[in-house]
């Protein structure tokens, strides 16, 4: 066991998987000699070679296409995208190649693949360094998409990932990288050195794609979270002194449906927070499947706690932000109804 | 002097009811254009890119140094090489045939650019892989593909390797080098680039090939590959079959003002060249050479093929309304089918007698394998696969909720 | 009035706009002088000239940054994607540009323009002529997204789409371009000559972005549906003879989320109905926002009749593609319910 | 020679603690490089492409035919030139201080670079438009943009003419020729393409300029946007700012090998200069050759401006990490400021004394702006925009859903 913020906790999944498996290979812009805008990539080109570690023009699309080809040869990449919002241009080689291979060929060419990209605000980061897009890789079908929200996950998914025969998308939640985030922003932030979640285990593990992860234990309502927003709710819960259970979801797909259907049975509540745009955001997903797995035992309507449908504002970026006030505002309504 | 912006649209030099023009293209004599140093760089290179490598004469003689090259490839080669053309040629006949039938939902041709696929894939070793475009079924008929096999995925049968999951033409055969192909332009170019950096990394001995039309060398992709190509240096030849048209769009439109599509690669730092792609000797002689040179390591090299697409676009499309209606007979490379045959008989080592038996004999090899498939099942006799065979292969193992939606559709 | 099929409606719309404001323009692949490869621009560069109607290169990104480019600069581009399959190399100039470029410069530089793009299967195109990409524009603050299912809606709406200051996602269900289509596919079709929304206006009228339609009164359960999936479920309730509500939503970003609410406070009931795959489609959104509004009147669950989550596939398309038994057995499960 | 295919991976010359090595850079001389004819093509402009067209020698003489074309721009224009550039210097400085001090959460510099932006903006008329990257405030200054607009972004308070919508330095200012920047690079430049078409088809006797970075010119909106203009000929000038460094990456990632990015241009059959863009004289001349040529309908033309990257990329990055440490100083082509400098001084129209007393005169005109601006509001000294302001401008019409949230924010 070590303490690792989630950098070096992703750092060191990587640093795992390239010693064990000569077919891992590691890129994207600024990851070689650098090691990465957020550095999560430091020290790996110098460990491991330039074969296997490498700076990449500045083009995502490029980067993905590269990727699948080495995947369908047999090999397992490893990208990073600098940040979520600069995917865009490889949307189709993700969503109509790599997510396609496997099918279109029947299973002669597979896409073991993954990409890592740094997601969500809270950085002042403004309209492009701060965008959740998971809801637009949901769509689509051959995908998988993750999101760890502590390091002791992060680490272990990302292994989980990059030996899955599948393309995962790897979204990291960038206000989390150095530490929990309960939503003051005035304040300064703990580190992981103060998180349990912060404590990681030497060497290799994994943690399954696909299983959601009851963070907080309740009765009265649930909360279906991921990434940074897992830290808003208990913040919110906290606040709002409501006895809710909280479920990290951590991969949004497959969805673990079994253990959200299980925890709102039981309470009949159920409000999800994300940080994306409503309109057609992962949070209808959630609230469809819900509603049709849960309708009998839903005691209030289901509420979305969400980014709003703006583009993501610079210097409002603190009202945009889902904060723990309009997540308990959400909690109480869902508990009046 | 002009004085005013003005935006030019790239036009064709005759249009439906005009006399077909081609005029302003340039070609080199055949034996003109000389074989460079495989270490040669882009800079150096102008006159491969701009030129164009021919072997065959008017007469059918092969000449100059290209020739020389593939002195010692046998007759026998050339005549497997007519072989490959006419089969393709039937096929393709046939399958024309079954789809006005209703027999299956869409075909594509390649009528004139038969050699430059059955002539570039014969040169290949096992283990290299094509990343093709639909117009290159050649490589598999130059890979010995089962025509089972092929016909299966035309026809989305029970016997389709791929399960009825592609439209028609979108063939996949790892086994014979033939990466999946995509209805989306383009993609698989800078996939190539990636396989080849794997065929690198891995040491395994083998190299890519990229195809693309001259359409679609317009796309993102095109770009990042010969980008990433020129960056890393990997064992990949960049094939791009100019066939003068993208469905009804000129060439124009996708050339610009670049005097060749080979000239555009050199711009990335990659070395290229220009050949006549209905010429089945400069074909061998130039494939022969690159995969050479490629898997010898001295890097990525991009060949445009100079050909022109005589048939329809596919079976969806009338070339009448856009383009005069035998522009094709008007090609001043002429037909790749014909030349060859002017080869080989002036060798004599053919005749009209043998190329007639030889046609028979392939449509009914051909049609006698149709017919077979077809006794599986086409669109208008369906003999259906399970429906349920949609939700295999979305990922290696079905996740809950795939298992959900396939218990729903209650089959 | 003229009979029209939905082609000719929207190569009116198009003749209209280009007669009455020089600053249209229409460009696409095989767009100029062949008019399209469903020719929807036939006979168009004969009348405008190549100035106004003109080819592109095969590359979508290109179209739509040249297109956001013109609208800035005052011009109301219209142009269309050969097949909204093909749309994905350009959406980042679409979601990232077109949508932000108001916000960003707060309304220094605007983007009217349109993208037309055929859309949904039912033509044995395979993969990649037949998917339906609504929810991905949906999920894009800035966009608005609209989707006819007749020749009148047709024109009215692209007329509209092209006066619309901010840039409008044109899905054309290219299923109804000849008739509407009642899920038969061993039978022939009707031309739009036999229905009453093949009678379409001559000249400029417009049909409002926003505005749903009600197709069908009913008072047992509110079917909401768009394109193709209006008339899959218009024969769904005649087989099931049920006395169901048929709301054709025409826009779904902005959603008429009125009509929506009146018609499922009346029923209880909702079934949602759409070709796109299912996980994160547009029926997600509907029936998060449906549950929240509607809540308390629900009677049962609310239920989705969508594409699978598998790549639309080729032999087994009739499989895949939403039929009037799959919507029946949802209105019998829902009226059961 | 080589005999198994092995990957290359550009590195630059030198690496932190390495001495600094720019002998891979060959320079032409000053006035070496003439000047083409306005309807030259792409294929006979090799010397253009590769050259680098300098007018000052290291005396600061100007020479060439060059500086013969611009022999009539005065020595205010220069002495304006001079001002534009440690003005953008003084606002640099403060800014750097101001992020340092938590006043706003981001700055991207342009030091060394400024003569590119500034000389190009004054050759410029109005309704010109510029379609810049984020290391062109530049262009803002050589258009007398008003310093309270620009520091208003730059704080995102109320003085914003964006209202804190984007991150510091993505500026907007379409009466002063600037087109709202992206955070994601690249897609500018097709937009740009788009825009000339505008120009060229409402008439309106304007042009449009594109601006990319070296590293950008990976993305595929340069190949779009290269491809069109040549497709299309409309009046742009795509400007390439090759600054030898994408944050961390250097430029041979985005060059490969390619000699120049300016013969990347050709190859797409555009006609291409490279052009010291150290040497203000250099850039007025260029430019308004380009401005002139252009406006005048002989279609696109691209420029790659050869300078480095004296600062880091931005208040977030770290050049020590990643090169030698005061390699700006080893930058073969110096600084623009100082060869202007001496320039001027030998003209006998400058002095040390001068450009002391014009540093302090500007630093103080900034630093005054600046106060003023900071009063209306900082990250740290927040007086808030309404946070409602952030569903204004997502749709002309703010549709009902947005009306709804906006009310759910309870603003
Ligand atoms: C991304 C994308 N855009 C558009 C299309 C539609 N399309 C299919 S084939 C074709 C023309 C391609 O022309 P070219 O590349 O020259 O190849 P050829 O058909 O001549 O062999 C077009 C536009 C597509 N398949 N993919
Ligand atoms: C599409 C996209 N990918 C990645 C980034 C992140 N990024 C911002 S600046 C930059 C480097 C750009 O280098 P260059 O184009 O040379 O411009 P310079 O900073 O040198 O002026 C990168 C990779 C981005 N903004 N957009
Ligand atoms: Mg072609
Ligand atoms: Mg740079």
């Amino acid at each position: 066991m070590a303490n690792m913020t989630m950098i070096e906790a992703l750092r060191d999944a990587m640093d795992v998987k390239l010693a064990d498996d000569p077919s891992v290979v590691v890129f994207g812009q600024d990851v070689g000699y650098f090691g990465g805008v957020f550095r999560c990539t430091s020290g790996l080109q110098a460990k491991y070679g330039n074969e296997r570690v490498f700076d990449t023009p500045i083009n995502e699309s490029a980067i993905a296409g590269m990727a699948i080809g080495m995947a369908a040869h047999g090999m397992r990449p490893c990208v990073e995208v600098q940040f979520a919002d600069y995917m865009f241009p490889a949307y189709d080689q993700i969503t109509q190649e790599a997510a396609r291979i496997r099918f279109r060929s029947n299973e002669q060419f597979t896409c073991p693949m993954v990409i890592r990209m740094p997601t969500g605000g809270g950085i002042f980061g403004g309209q492009t360094h701060s965008q959740s897009p998971e809801a637009l890789f949901t769509h689509v079908a051959g995908l998988k998409t993750v999101i760890p929200s502590n390091p002791y996950d992060a680490k272990g998914m990302l292994i989980a990932a990059i030996e899955d025969p599948d393309p995962v998308i790897f979204l990291e939640p960038k206000r989390l990288y150095n530490g929990p985030f309960y939503g003051d922003h005035s304040g300064k932030s703990l580190g992981w050195g103060q998180h349990p979640d912060g404590e990681v285990p030497e060497g290799h593990y994994t943690v399954p794609i696909g299983k959601a992860k009851v963070c907080r234990e309740g009765n009265d309502v649930t909360i279906l979270s991921y990434g940074t927003m897992v830290y808003i709710a208990e913040a919110a819960v906290k606040q709002a002194n409501i006895d809710a259970e909280i479920i990290d979801l951590r991969s949004l797909l497959p969805l673990d449906l079994e253990t959200i259907k299980q925890s709102v049975e039981k309470t009949g509540r159920c409000v999800v927070v994300h940080e994306a745009t409503r309109t057609s955001g992962f949070g209808a997903e959630l609230i469809a499947e819900v509603q049709e797995a849960c309708f009998w035992h839903l005691k209030s309507p289901l509420e979305r706690v969400t980014g709003w449908d703006a583009p993501y504002p610079h210097a409002a970026e603190w009202d945009y932000f889902p904060g723990p006030d309009r997540v308990e505002r959400a909690l109480v309504k869902a508990m009046e109804a | 002097m002009t004085q005013t912006p003005k935006l030019t649209f790239p036009e064709p030099p005759a249009r439906p009811d005009e006399v077909p023009d081609f005029s302003n293209i340039k070609i080199s004599e055949p034996g003109a254009v000389g074989i460079p140093d495989f270490g040669f760089e882009a800079k150096d290179g102008r006159e491969y890119a701009n030129g164009l490598i021919r072997v065959m004469d008017k007469d059918g003689n092969a000449v100059g140094p290209w020739a020389e090259l593939i002195k010692d490839v046998s007759v026998d080669d050339l005549r497997q090489g007519m072989r490959d053309m006419l089969k393709m040629r039937a096929i393709d006949r046939r399958m024309i045939t079954a789809q006005r039938q209703g027999k299956t939902s869409f075909y594509m041709q390649c009528t004139g650019e038969e050699a430059i696929g059955c002539g570039f894939q014969r040169q290949l070793d096992k283990g290299d892989m094509n990343f093709p475009t639909y117009r290159q079924q050649t490589l598999l008929i130059g890979a010995d593909y089962p025509l089972r096999d092929l016909f299966g995925q035309l026809y989305s049968n029970e016997l389709d390797p791929m399960e009825g999951r592609q439209l028609p033409v979108l063939h996949s055969a790892r086994d014979y080098g033939f990466f999946t192909i995509s209805g989306n332009l383009g993609t698989q170019y800078i996939q190539a680039v990636g396989w080849s950096m794997a065929n690198a990394l891995t040491g395994d001995g083998k190299i890519a090939a990229a195809w693309i039309g001259d359409g679609a060398t317009a796309s993102n992709d095109f770009h990042s590959a010969l980008l990433c190509a020129s960056v890393y240096q990997p064992p990949v030849i960049l094939n791009i079959v100019n066939n003068q048209w993208a469905i009804s769009t000129y060439t124009g439109v996708a050339a610009g003002k670049s005097r060749t599509y080979a000239s555009r690669a050199r711009g990335y730092g990659i070395p290229a060249l220009r050949v006549d792609g209905n010429d089945y000797l400069a074909v061998v002689a130039v494939s022969k050479w690159a995969v050479e040179r490629t898997r010898k390591g001295y890097g990525p090299l991009a060949i445009e093929w100079f050909t022109y697409r005589a048939a329809a676009h596919s079976t969806s499309d009338d070339p009448g309304a856009y383009r005069p209606k035998d522009e094709a007979l008007s090609w001043p490379l002429g037909d790749p089918v014909e030349r060859l045959k002017k080869h080989l008989i002036s060798l004599g080592e053919w005749s009209e007698e043998r190329h007639i038996q030889l046609e028979a004999e392939l449509l009914d090899e051909v049609t006698s394998v149709q017919k077979e498939v077809e006794a599986h099942g086409t669109l208008v006799n369906e003999q259906r696969l399970s429906p349920t065979v949609m939700f295999k292969g979305v990922y290696a193992d079905m996740p809950e909720h795939l298992k959900r939606q396939r218990q729903e559709m209650g089959a």
